[in-house]
């Protein structure tokens, strides 16, 4: 399965907004699929933004954070060209790390 | 519309206590999936088929299959007076539908 | 019934993906020696870190005690965005903010889900507490957001209703 | 006891419609349809602009509309945008690709679809055009419904944003009996709870059901394929229709059947002059 994480950063007036989505099927573990059986719980259990290296944001999800997590946040500083990171990893161990940079 | 469901709700309480009253064999278990299948294919003509048609074909054909032809027969009379109230309702709706085009 | 009467068509931004499809944990494993330890390291999200327990709690007083070890006050200074009626609860834009001091964390609890902790996040210095995010509701629920400032929580909450799919 | 059954099922059959006899059937004249479909919820709805219909029941409820805004700044059909534009610019391995199969390689061309094909006499969606190319290149169709298919006609109809719906219905008597027969099957009621189509999405247009807002039939087709919360995942306007089908407890037809080939050149016909709005978002 590919790890898609869509990232959209841009910088106005000295801050910059960060925006993600992650794609992932953040299974709660209280769903039944289509035979009566349970999904098994999967979901992201961290993500951490950075900028230039330095942590930015990070963030502690349990499954109640809706399929293909959406995240929007802003830090202070950050110029066109820096590059933005993002890394998750999930219950289940899977990871995934891209970089993008500010527009 | 309430009517209506209380209806055909009352049909599939009754259509099972008639049908067993005899004791049928297998030929008379397949003649009324068979008379089912023909009122099915007609309502499916007519794109006018019920789920509840079908399900108690479904069940029908099960019963039938495991030997329970009592089962097998009243499921498929259900079906049959299914199949037959949809059929009358795509043969009035043929006539009426014109009365709901918006002018 | 209410018309929006100056909404016309709505165009959404449409984004090209600006980056790439990193596949799995794989992709991760670029030119060897360029994984040079601790720069590197703090790129990724440290499963370890996770504060699973809390996201097992069940109540929202111990699900905070778990998280931060403390009870929080309510407060006016922090705000929570959330509908009063969810259009779907597996999709519930929820946003918070603060206009505290130095926040060092938020938090966005919902009472009625099965787990109450349903996101937490650090906020390292320089970052603004302003967070938006989407979050599944079981059912209808109060909405607890809790800042952490100074050491001290604050917390404001709302009720959202989650109503069944409609036609289909 | 036979009886008995006859007598429920004529007691039933008197509550299906109204007893009034139907009116003399009218010529087949899509044109005047048209304008007195838009006219209707224009009449209606007279806050409701033409082009904002494609807004669906986002004109109807200002606290879905506002969530919905929220979710269209990073839209959950992003994914399925993306994977269906390297989709639909892959080469086939005969090292075709779809470009080949459609006017102007594919692109900006959705709103002219469902297109009436005077070879074979038959309505032909975008979903269908999109395999009739696969099976014309040595490949297998694709499920109408979801997946691949519907990622392939959020890229295809994303690039025709904006551009007006233009469904053609030709002066050509089997294009006219196929709108005839969509429209008859739009306005027709069925299933176990006796509704048709337009039960809900002309009557009730802009009422609330259960928590959500009843779209109008006008403007409906433009934001297809599109995201649906409830579903998690695309849809395509065929799956939409087998929803509404299972929902008044009536067994949906096939994907590729005529009735819903008919029923999409109705409906999408009613939508000309619209803006396509595809993919879409909804709760």
């Amino acid at each position: 399965m590919a790890h898609q994480i869509l990232i959209h950063a841009s910088t106005a007036g000295g801050v910059t907004t960060v925006e993600a989505l992650v794609k992932h099927p953040m299974d709660s573990g209280f769903v039944k699929d289509k035979a009566g059986k349970i999904i098994p719980a999967h979901y992201i259990e961290v993500i951490e933004f950075t900028h230039a290296g330095k942590v930015v944001l990070t963030g502690y999800w349990g499954p109640a954070v809706s399929k293909n997590p959406f995240i929007k946040f802003s830090f202070k500083g950050g110029k066109s060209g820096d590059p933005i990171g993002v890394s998750w990893v999930d219950n289940k161990g899977e990871k995934a790390n891209v970089s993008s940079n500010i527009m | 519309m309430r009517k209506t469901l209380i209806a055909v709700s009352a049909m599939m309480v009754l259509v099972p206590f008639l049908a067993q009253a005899g004791g049928p064999s297998k030929a008379v278990a397949a003649k009324a999936i068979s008379n089912a299948a023909a009122r099915i294919k007609i309502a499916e003509g007519m794109n006018d088929q019920w789920l509840a048609t079908l399900a108690a074909f479904k069940a029908a054909k099960a019963a039938e299959a495991k030997g329970d032809f009592a089962l097998a027969q009243s499921k498929a009379m259900t079906a049959e007076t299914l199949a037959n109230l949809s059929i009358q309702q795509a043969t009035v709706q043929k006539k009426l539908w014109v009365n709901e085009v918006v002018k | 019934m209410t018309h929006i009467p100056t909404m016309t068509k709505f165009s959404p931004r449409r984004r090209e993906l600006l980056l790439g499809a990193a596949a799995g944990a794989a992709a991760l494993a670029v030119a060897p020696g360029v994984l040079t330890g601790t720069a590197q390291a703090a790129d990724v999200a440290d499963a370890a870190s996770y504060p699973a327990k809390a996201f097992a709690q069940t109540t929202e007083t111990a699900a905070l005690k778990m998280m931060y070890g403390a009870a929080p006050t309510h407060s006016a200074d922090v705000k929570m965005g959330a509908p009063d009626i969810a259009e779907n609860g597996a999709v519930v834009p929820v946003t918070v903010d603060s206009s505290l001091p130095n926040v060092t964390a938020v938090a966005l609890l919902a009472i009625d889900n099965p787990f109450t902790m349903a996101a937490a996040y650090k906020i390292p210095a320089g970052t603004n507490p302003g967070i938006s995010s989407r979050l599944k509701l079981a059912k209808t629920t109060k909405v607890v957001a809790v800042a952490q400032s100074g050491g001290k929580l604050y917390s404001t909450s709302k009720p959202v209703k989650v109503t069944l799919g409609g036609c289909g | 006891m036979k009886s008995i059954i006859m007598a429920l099922m004529g007691a039933s059959l008197a509550l299906f419609g109204p007893l009034a006899s139907a009116r003399a059937a009218a010529p087949i004249n899509p044109q005047a349809d048209l304008k007195a479909f838009q006219g209707y919820f224009l009449k209606r709805f007279p806050n409701v602009p033409l082009a904002a219909y494609v807004n669906g029941p986002y004109n109807f409820s200002k606290s879905e509309a506002d969530q919905w805004k929220q979710i269209m700044e990073f839209p959950p059909y992003q994914f399925a945008l993306d994977t269906g534009k390297s989709l639909f610019n892959a080469k086939f391995p005969n090292g075709k690709d779809y470009a080949s199969c459609f006017p102007n390689g594919g692109i900006g061309i959705a709103q002219n679809y469902p297109m009436f094909d005077a070879k074979t006499g038959r309505v032909v969606t975008l979903g269908i055009a999109v395999n009739r190319c696969r099976v014309a290149n040595g490949l297998k169709k694709l499920k109408l419904t979801t997946g691949p298919m519907a990622d392939i006609l959020a890229y295809m109809t994303s690039t025709s944003d904006g551009k007006k719906i233009n469904v053609v219905v030709p002066n050509n008597p089997k294009a006219l009996a196929a709108y005839q027969a969509g429209k008859e099957y739009f306005y027709s009621r069925r299933g176990q709870l006796n509704f048709s189509c337009a039960s809900c999405h002309v009557q009730e247009a802009g009422m609330h059901l259960r928590g959500n807002v009843l779209a109008p039939a006008l403007g409906m087709t433009a934001s297809f394929p599109l995201y649906r919360s409830k579903w998690g995942n695309m849809g395509t306007l065929v799956r939409r229709f087998i929803g509404c089908n299972k929902k008044v407890h009536s067994a949906p037809a096939k994907p590729d059947s005529a009735a819903y080939r008919d029923l999409a050149y109705f409906l999408t016909y009613m939508d000309n002059g619209l803006p396509v709005s595809g993919p879409g978002a909804r709760p």
